[in-house]
């Protein structure tokens, strides 16, 4: 009764499994474990590790035609809707007000993005194409959705380990950053306090502040508008006080289901043979060189401030312009406290950083731009 | 060496755009602020670092702001140090408790979004950066 | 090192930058200023005002293909998913337990339409297609999602002016109806007070309320039948209180995010060459003449009402005929008191208001029948 | 002016639609009230104004509804106006304080929604329109 | 003036009823009487019987190239995303303890699928096709979102009544199950107590079981992995704690706005001449069937547990493991308390019934793989 | 009679399929709890029955998961059978209030998604199933 044919049906799962599916299920373990025990970004690295799993599994109709990860894909990664959404979200919980008050910071958020370029370089020698090179690159943004927004266009095949390495170092920062600080700079400049004096920032200013960024940065460099349009917007609709509702949406019911949609999604494209390259692991290394050049680069142009203010600038506030907000700022005041402990730095170092956020998205705008992409 | 030249050059090209328009950034925010006229007064760092906590309570909220650290400050629980500095804080300021914001409000209850310097926002979070009682 | 072909890349933004395209940014400053300081419809506005800037910045690529804004607008303008979104939830809000009371106050609902009609005559004359002038015409509803539908389907081109025009003149009913109905009313009239007499409506009455509806305009004319039938299954949803969570997130989370994807489309319709014409400002006048027209008509026509039942019907309540649910309404009640603060017409007003919401949505579904629209 | 019949000949069919259809509905209405059977019953001015801002209050929530309008009534201040409209009624109504609808409680804490009238309503709107105390 | 032309387009609704949607307005007043006052699971059988409404009004432009509900259905059913995302919710909010604290309870959740098969026999002997007879018997999977799913592929055009049968009797599980326990089971049996022990299930158990589930059934009948892989990405989610705003959003806000989107798309699929046969009466037949058999497969088995454990088991918790979760686990508790008060099973029947909630979702997939659909 | 054959072998497939799945999930869970080597510890019904009240709680939000039953155990109405439970277990328990759990708290006030069970779920939910105060 029962046949050779069903056989053969019953046994199309086990049959297809291959060692590079387990390979990458085993990944999929490993992101689980960061997210869930080690809190790893875990609104991130959990749906991706749950849709590297369920891409992995043998067969799965999950990633063919018409299979949810791939309508997931397709409905917000092809034409690159979610991370922008996220970043409406972002924007609508960022106050730029540290910067506002501050505007001399803006260089150093500028400072904090060599790290993407000197990262583009090592991939270019390790012979990367110029298009992947560039994409791995921008994990030195140090902002997820601008890593995603790029990627997805320089290198979509690269998008999965790019998000990953991005979202899991940025985790790291209080971790990479440390030692990096320390060994750029003499315990003397590290105590150097800095004072604060408080201005009032207009309403109208606030408003206006994210107007002005988009169109600066949208008529100079058109391939930015994205990123920095729907950041702004986010930002736009906070300041405004005038849509609450909207601004309220999206900073969480609409960034809670694109997260989930988007790291599932993305989790979808971790499937063996492209995944399992060396380039994968040199993906991970030179994301880390990226952090680090980034933070290196923006402490020594802090020094470089330091000197021309006549040692009136806390060099480390610099490691806070690789954006990564506010999570940079907050790093750099416990250094800063490890020294002294009433040195507080942290308003400065927020208004690098948020100085670094917008950077970042600059820089991301600019590199798409050098590379002449999508006209 | 093809690839180094074209990646220097992007390098150039890269980090002089970026500073070029961080900077041309700079010189918009600094008129704008002039024509502000609003004075700036000096605040205490304490006051300061509460606002700027204030500021970054919010910014945990985002996707992709986790903060995985050890919910201490230098040693002190996080939450102590927090009710300290609020409490340094608390006759300086009139609360306004009717304003809470919307952000942190949404799930009474729980303290699903709440970070350990959320007692500081709470205090804090309804006035625009003016310590001065202005 | 740098050659010519970088600085053109580079200067390739500001090179694209026109004089339109600069004048429709100041248009969405302007807008930006209604929705932010004049608080006018700014759920709508702003958005609309952020996706007009975004759409205007030199090679936006937010309009180009799989651009955000073209993917917001393919999602849900072009097949009118938005908008019909946008219903539900207003029916999940509004309570025709006013109506119900007082069924004869829905003639009223009907005068309040002859705006559409006579704005489409002047549209004609004024040289613009049938399509088009029914399109202008249908401001006269004086209903957000009917104006986009209807005109979405009937003059595309022409969605931005029109939707911007319906819910700004909204924002300004508390100012366009007070002169119109204290020129056409003697202080006599407006002196008249009614009574009130009130009678349990049962939930079986609520409830049959929408089905009837649906049923009876659906079939009598076919094109009304999305309209009626997303308000309608917001108010059944909300009525059989055996949904509440799908009431809710109709009310809230879908109405709020559809809000935001909606402003954010139909804003970034208006691009330089076809917005800036002579028509669209044409169709800022005319759409003012709707709403006139329309408080005039219910103003007269319930001048009428009170002559045939003998002195009994205060004729401004006409002037909420014109829908704008529930804010003409007020704006009568509050001429009313001016001429004597102790009469109470508000629930008289908010019966004649809501029938003029369903008078609207069966307005639009009839001027789509005549012009034969998709089908 | 072949426009011009054309632009005519919609008119009177248009509004000839509209007027039949809603002419229908209040048939339809009639009749369902007719069958309802429910005594039609006199109410204050006073009564029926508060119950009628319920209802606004509640519309208001919806998109495309904000009201621009300043907060007074003919001078007054529209929730002194309310205070003392729900202070007349107070004393014929039995608050049922724990049904109090969904609509308006979610965001708890925040006024976010809240229009002038929501004290007006909170107190009244979990009664169908029936103030004989029926 | 008014020429032939224009009265044939005004009567074109009217001229277009016809019997057979009329008759279908009909059944959609019956589904709504159903949710409304009988309180039949409202969340679906309510936007089921809205979209049936809506899509049998003559000429519907709803379901016309473009309609609302057109849209729908393909942004969701054809690709199968809603139930799936509906499936993610029910994981979020469903905990499996008390299956892991006694796993032998598993067994009684395979036996509550006998149905499925039974009904399956049944409906080929009437006639039916192999795929269509799958989709029929997948109602005694008791579990919405498989049932949708599994007949969403194998036969689309019966999607309609088996949605409707599928939830129409789990409302109906508390009226259908007590008769067949005390039909099948003598008293002394029913009043058999069972023993608590309890252990503590620690939280790397709890996270391990979604994934271990997710990985044997995955790589064991591949066209279960969406299914099941959904169904425990929401128990993951949950359990992990580490991602409370996505577990919520997808228990909530994504719940509730794909809840009333597949209700719609259901609904718009039952039209006039595809719902109207006898083949729809077959199978709300067919489902009742099997639902019965179900019930009467599990409390046979566990009568065979009953007697292989020395009478340790109480037949009746086998009802549970039709799934219908948590309902089934009550009414076996109740069904116990009449014979004796004291007598607690509901953690017994809670696991059976969980059990039953997994098996539901293996035993879609089987079918599935049995039938070879979609590769 | 090719169909009823086909059917047949369906059916003993298709449940032999489902049998050897469920079992072998049996030995999997098994071995983890070996693993686990946590205590197996007798607890009376009534506790183990509250605490699957808990869990059915939390499950009828899910959708399609509504409960059309009355509200009544054997006659008696349920929100007292809660009560007595609770009380009768309350002496045992340390009640933890602010870890409220978040399914129940987001819509506050309201009673929308409250089942007749949650009275008894609010007590006991933030316990995994450890009633011996482990
Ligand atoms: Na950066
Ligand atoms: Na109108
Ligand atoms: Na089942």
């Amino acid at each position: 009764m029962i046949d050779q044919e069903t056989i053969v049906l019953l046994l199309k799962g086990v049959n297809n499994v291959t060692w590079q599916s387990m390979f990458m299920i085993g990944v999929s373990f490993v992101l689980m474990y960061l997210a869930i025990a080690k809190d790893y970004e875990p609104l991130l690295l959990l749906p991706i590790a749950a849709g590297c799993m369920l891409a992995n599994l043998p067969l799965s109709p999950m990633i063919a035609e018409d299979g949810m990860l791939k309508v997931l894909y397709n409905m917000g990664i092809t034409n690159e809707m979610f991370p922008l959404l996220i970043f409406v979200g972002i924007g609508a919980l960022t106050d730029f007000g540290p910067l506002l008050e501050n505007p001399r910071l803006v260089l150093l958020g500028a400072a904090g993005q060599f790290g993407i370029f000197m990262t583009l370089i090592f991939a270019l020698l390790l012979g990367f194409t110029p298009n992947e090179s560039a994409s791995i690159g921008i994990i030195g943004a140090i902002d997820g959705p601008t890593s995603i927004y790029v990627s997805g266009i320089l290198a979509p095949h690269m998008l999965g380990p790019i998000t990953v390495a991005a979202y899991s170092y940025m985790s790291l920062v209080p971790i990479i950053l440390p030692p990096i600080i320390r060994l750029l700079t003499s315990k003397q400049e590290r105590m150097i306090r800095m004072p604060y004096s408080s201005r009032k920032i207009s309403r109208r200013t606030r408003i206006m502040f994210p107007i002005v960024v988009t169109v600066l940065v949208g008529t100079l460099v058109p391939f930015a508008t994205p990123l920095i349009g729907m950041l702004m917007l986010g930002n736009l609709m906070k300041e405004s006080g005038a849509v609450e509702r909207l601004t309220k949406a999206s900073a969480a019911e609409i960034a809670n289901t694109v997260t989930l949609f988007l790291g599932l999604a993305i989790g979808s494209t971790m499937v063996g043979s492209e995944f399992l390259k060396t380039s994968t692991l040199f993906i991970l290394v030179l994301g880390i060189v990226a952090f680090a050049v980034d933070a290196a680069a923006g402490v020594m142009f802090a020094k470089v401030l330091n000197w021309l203010s006549g040692g009136k600038v806390n060099p480390i506030i610099g490691a806070a312009g690789i954006s990564a907000f506010p999570m940079a700022a907050r790093v750099v005041q416990r250094v800063a406290q490890e020294d002294d402990f009433e040195n507080f730095l942290l308003m400065h170092a927020m208004g690098a950083n948020a100085a670094g956020q917008v950077a970042s998205v600059v820089a991301g705008g600019v590199l798409l731009a050098l590379m002449g992409a999508g006209g | 060496m093809e690839n180094l030249e074209w990646g220097l050059k992007m390098t150039v090209l890269g980090m002089g755009l970026v500073f070029s328009l961080l900077g041309l950034l700079w010189g918009l925010l600094t008129l704008v602020l002039v024509l502000d006229k609003e004075p700036s007064v000096p605040v205490s760092a304490k006051e300061a670092i509460a606002e700027a906590e204030r500021i970054a309570a919010v910014a945990d909220d985002a996707v992709g702001a986790q903060v995985p650290e050890p919910a201490t400050v230098n040693g002190m629980p996080a939450d102590l140090v927090a009710a300290i500095m609020v409490a340094t804080m608390k006759h300086k300021l009139t609360l306004r408790r009717q304003a809470a914001p919307f952000m942190r409000s949404y799930w009474p209850g729980s303290k699903m979004f709440a970070s350990r310097w959320v007692a500081t926002g709470r205090v804090r979070q309804n006035y625009s950066w003016q310590p001065r009682g202005k």
